[in-house]
């Protein structure tokens, strides 16, 4: 063990990513990405083929029929599926994977209640968190269907305000749901029905079955489910940083790409200093959000966690807005994915920690004693 | 993907820090800024004695990630830093150690790695800044050796060096790029006029340097004659990843005592600043880790990403000169004191979008050599 | 220096309050927004209510201060906008104007000013956009009729036009700016097709217009053959520096409104938030008052100061993109409501610094027309 | 009077700048700009040319021997002072014109405690406000000598939290003092000596004469006095924007010429967009404060103020920022002026009413039924 750092891609995580893009090329290229935008539903398909493919699975030990991975090659995942806009509740139903029957193998689709919104509530077979009330919102992003609870309900604003400092998936919602007396806030499907319409997921998964395996999953007692909740909740903003990460990478490729070719006054647009350098800077926030995302991938650390989200929000969402300034009037268009990728980034800046929680974070840690450095 | 390290770095990263925990007390105080004979005398004596713990040459032969911790571990421990070998360290020498003859590295590394020698670096004109290739100050061979006449500027520790590592013009007919060499210049040679160069953040340890029919022998030419900007590139491009790896963990250190004053001061309640330190905290801690990210990259293939650093680079300036402003807020009123905290350091990042490259020119090198996009308008 | 207005000013705006007063609650209810026919119906009723009250020419004939005073209190009490007749009474009208013939002006005049007739614009190519002179549309003589075959993109209300103000190429030999015309095209000519446009905003008033051997009378040709750049530099800049005087107001409305939101919802007490509001107040405060600045040196020198307005766009094209992202930081996770109340004007805020000349194009305007820096690279 | 909205300078008013201009051209151009920066100490001969020249007086009735002017054309004074770097306590001499005996002839230097800071009090014949105690400070700008006040001291801290929402010229400071028990802190000379050393300003004001002047100033009553405060307060903050604007202007006009001569690559580094369009922003920023500016000084609005201050601190700021990344490492030496406008912005940002205060007023006049219109 005489080896140098060694904070890059192993031969084992390019395979892993090589894998992906190729599942995501072949599964969900363009047409199918503009067919997922005309069609508003989530393919089930894909879905099953995602979870063929381990995407769900990625990080169950191999016991259980995962791969086995950790948080590096599940952020990886999630940079590729970021990257082509991949659609559904994809961390929701990552991290449900092997305490949610049928998660593991995409035959459920998870979703989750974050802060006051749940995506693809609708398309879900499993609502973790009390979805209660929630209305149908006419999203601003056509690849993420939304609801919303109630602005006046209690619980929803102190879910709401709990959001600020800890959002993403209410594992303590599930661990209410195990007592039988809310289940059918922590289970839902259309309309409301109860527990049982479970049954018609994919699967054939039991109430009594995923009842026990959330009542498992908080066995280890108050402070196991807290140490649990807190880590699903880091994963989870992790997960969609990494997203936002990969639609980062990919805005900056169109916007260079098409800066090559688009020619006005008499040259490529990209020859033009203005559109250079506009460019030039949306890369260096890509690859500085990268090695952020990425070293919160290894180190797990809250505080990590927290600006990895908050550099990728911010890549994701300017690298969007420079790309669409880069393409111009065609930008603008339905066509084009540039407005794609700006309204998922969007939405996922508004997913699991906002900036302004992260930046809170972020200064917290600068303790009043706190020579802040760890190797 | 790893933020550990292997045994033998953990091993060299303990050594190191006892080390450092009995020299640096028997460093001696540490003279005043505008002694310019005095902190030459105290830079080199820390050289020498990192020399004679072994040290020396941690920038040459150790690996990139030995480097890394090399400054990571200096600076958190407070020790002094390179100073007046910057030149001597980290450009002349490694351009020395690669391109020069047998004789001329037996001449002057060893005198480097010990103290003894200074370096400075003649590179920049005031007609040739970022556009380094149009440099003008002209060598004329005659005989076993080259006449030059002309001016540098932006010259380091100019004052209190014995050698300076001179980009000339051998060929006025070449194209730009070609016909330029690379010389080793006496500092004490007759011809040699060195002006102290006032900057905006007060007397700092640059020159000017006036060169009036200076003879500088021909053996002091490194590389071939009219080769020097290769011979340049290869000294620009030695530097592993770590060109700032010190600075950041400074920085941070400098984040957790604005916090701290925040904290003092109640500024601290301002949600506004509180974020801005906290933004700010995300920033340098994904420095530190692009940083690491780089160093693994040069360990593993050589080269370093983002074009040799440019890509950092360009964020680290803006990130440190939003550090100083950030400061100036927290200290409210008290930014305007010279004598304050951070204000000459906020005075001194006001270079750090300009020097080695402005901002404009890094974001030239990021598209077109990354990004691949065309050249020109 | 002075910010009051004479006596015949306030005469002109107490009349027009008064009659907005009484004219407004007789409007018939608003069309839905994608109900093209209903909207060029409701916009063209509303222009001919301003014709019959005296006021449909305040755009051609009105001082600029009457004009400023006439977008600001129809904004003010929630008046229709200008919609369908954009382009006829700010475009294609004051060309004619201009530069058309007697018979010309006699012609297409008074049904623009009536709301008889709708205008659109075909200028933008999908190969022309911030190089509009590259345009390739094609205008080949024939006879008493020019024969045009291209496309043009960026048409709003093509669908509901009379008549579509052409730019064409009608000698592709001559350097770009000289081989162009300027053509009405009635918009039911054989071989004119027109295809919405959806934008990301979802479906708009824009429109693709195709055009496959469209005849054009040559008497629709204003101005001589191959004039038409000079032509379509008046029309641009007929424009007094009131082009976004309405919208401004709206801003500072938008402004009051997500101060009233964030108190309501708790997000005032965030300092950041609530400075950043102060900060947009300050900011459209100044952008109303560039606008009276550049209207009272149109009123007196005839020229709009800024080269024409480049300044002003330039700051709130940005100024307005900021103001949609703050209202997303008010409304949280209600800004991803497209039926919220800010979410369809954050959309289409996205075109602010893309249409009309990219902002890059117009720093190219300030800095070379203004500052005097050179052209090229 | 059917005239036009007539926002614009009158002919009186450009002759006005014209003449400032040239006053400033003969006896403050470059040389004495750098024997100034060199030499520390305020030019009397200059401050009694500018009072001869009516800087001071502009705005005092004809009868009291004042132009009879109002703050529209002060502002076009202060922006020329702003545009050279004019050093000395302009503002506060400006402002006691009238009130304290000498200062509209310039035959006085007055200065004021703004904050925690005192700008010139070695050179200043009287000082506004009390400024005992406070201790030197090693100025980053060499135009500008500081003192500070003890952080320690509980009316300095209050006068600092004071400054936060209503900083200036201290009037109240001032009508304590008519009292006679702290004379010595309205009336300041080098050492300390007690008020009548005020007899060594030229012209020769007695201690009584100044203490009853500014007991005239305050006979308005308590009421009055306030009024009169805060106008003198509005004024000092707007007479500040009027110099950063004049320097903000500067700065421009500077790194455009500068991009016209220096050449890189080949051409004049202003044919580069990235020069370009630094440059184009800079001026974008100018003539926006500058509307701010104006309109404030027509309109006096407190409000209209606060913009102006936090636009113009802007402007000067971030004009010299990126007048001196234009300039390079030539705007980087002590020789070039970039440096000056930039220190001297520093300053005048900390002065009368700093951003965050600005952007306080600014948005606390968005009232909750606030239509925020105002012709």
């Amino acid at each position: 063990m005489t080896g140098a750092v060694r904070f890059r891609l192993t031969d084992d995580q390019r395979a892993l990513r090589r894998g992906v893009r190729e599942v995501l090329e072949r599964r969900f290229a363009r047409d199918a990405l503009r067919a997922a935008v005309d069609g508003g539903t989530l393919d089930r398909g894909l879905w099953r083929e995602l979870g063929r493919a381990g995407f769900f699975a990625l990080r169950l030990p191999e016991a259980d029929g995962g791969a086995g991975l950790g948080l590096p090659e599940a952020v990886l995942a999630f940079e590729e599926a970021g990257r082509v806009l991949l659609p559904g509740p994809l961390v929701a139903t990552h991290l449900a994977a092997g305490r949610i029957p049928g998660a593991a193998r995409g035959e459920v689709v998870v979703t989750a209640v974050t802060g006051r919104l749940v995506e693809w509530l609708d398309a879900a077979d499993v609502v973790e968190g009390d979805a209660t009330g929630a209305e149908p919102v006419r999203s601003v992003d056509p690849l993420t269907p939304l609801h919303r609870l109630p602005a006046d309900r209690p619980e929803a604003a102190g879910a709401n305000r709990a959001a600020d400092v800890a959002d993403g998936v209410q594992v303590t919602g599930g661990a209410q749901a195990v007592d039988g007396a809310e289940v059918t806030s922590v289970m839902h499907a259309a309309g409301g029905a109860k527990v049982t319409s479970v049954t018609h997921a994919a699967g054939g998964a039991e109430v009594t079955g995923v009842a026990q395996a959330v009542k498992a999953a908080c066995a280890a007692g108050a402070t196991g489910a807290a140490d649990g909740a807190h880590a699903a909740h880091l994963a989870a903003v992790l997960l969609t940083a990494a997203e936002q990460l990969g639609s980062a990478g990919r805005t900056t490729e169109l916007a260079a790409r098409y800066a090559c070719v688009r020619e006005q006054f008499g040259s490529p647009i990209g020859a033009f200093q203005a559109v250079k350098h506009l460019c030039a800077d949306m890369l260096v926030r890509v690859e500085v959000a990268r090695a952020a995302v990425y070293a919160a991938a290894v180190t797990g650390d809250p505080v990590d966690v927290a600006a990895a989200k908050l550099l990728a929000d911010e890549a994701a969402v300017r690298g969007a807005r420079d790309c669409l300034q880069v393409y111009g009037g065609m930008g603008f268009t339905w066509e084009a994915d540039v407005h794609l990728h700006l309204k998922r980034a969007w939405v996922r800046a508004e997913r699991g920690m906002t900036a302004r929680v992260a930046e809170e974070v972020c200064a917290a840690a600068l303790g009043p004693d706190a020579a802040d450095h760890s190797v | 993907m790893d933020l550990a390290y292997g045994e033998a770095e953990e091993d060299f990263r303990r050594r190191l820090r006892q080390w450092l925990a009995g020299a640096l007390p028997a460093l001696p105080p540490k003279p005043a800024p505008d002694d310019w004979p005095a902190r030459r005398a105290y830079d080199t004596g820390w050289q020498r004695m990192l020399y004679d713990a072994g040290y020396a040459d941690v920038h040459w032969e150790a690996s990139p990630t030995l480097r890394l911790i090399f400054l990571e571990e200096t600076e958190l421990a407070g020790a002094p830093y390179v100073g007046a070998n910057f030149v001597g360290l980290l450009h002349a020498g490694p351009t020395i150690a690669a391109e020069g003859t047998a004789a001329q590295r037996e001449r002057w590394l060893e005198p480097i790695l010990r103290g003894d020698e200074v370096w400075c670096q003649g590179f920049s004109e005031p007609g040739a800044g970022s556009d380094l290739a149009s440099l003008r100050t002209r060598a004329r061979r005659d005989g076993d050796a080259y006449v030059v006449t002309g001016s540098k500027i932006w010259t380091s520790h100019a004052e209190v060096a014995d050698w300076c590592e001179l980009l000339v013009r051998t060929d006025p007919g070449a194209p730009r790029h070609r016909g330029i060499s690379w010389l080793a210049l006496p500092m004490d040679a007759p011809g040699v006029t060195v002006r102290p160069l006032r900057t905006l953040a007060g007397p700092a340890e640059f020159a000017e340097v006036f060169l009036d029919e200076v003879r500088v022998p021909v053996a002091n030419r490194v590389g071939e004659e009219n080769d020097g900007w290769r011979v340049t590139l290869v000294t620009l491009s030695y530097e592993r990843g770590t060109a700032f790896a010190g600075e950041v963990v400074a920085c941070r250190r400098v984040l957790g005592e604005l916090a701290r004053e925040a904290r003092g001061n109640g500024r601290w309640d301002d949600d506004a600043l509180r974020r801005r330190l906290g933004r700010l905290a995300a920033e340098f801690r994904a420095l530190w880790r692009l940083t690491q990210w780089n160093v693994s990259e040069a360990e593993a293939t050589g080269a370093v990403p983002g074009t040799g650093g440019s890509v950092f680079k360009l964020r680290y300036s803006h990130a440190r000169q939003e550090l100083y402003d950030a400061a100036a807020e927290v200290l409210g009123p008290g930014c305007l004191d010279l004598d304050g905290a951070w204000t000459a350091d906020r005075l001194s990042s006001l270079s750090y979008t300009i020097a080695a490259g402005t901002s404009q020119i890094q974001r030239n090198i990021v598209a077109e050599r990354i990004l691949g996009l065309p050249k020109g308008r």
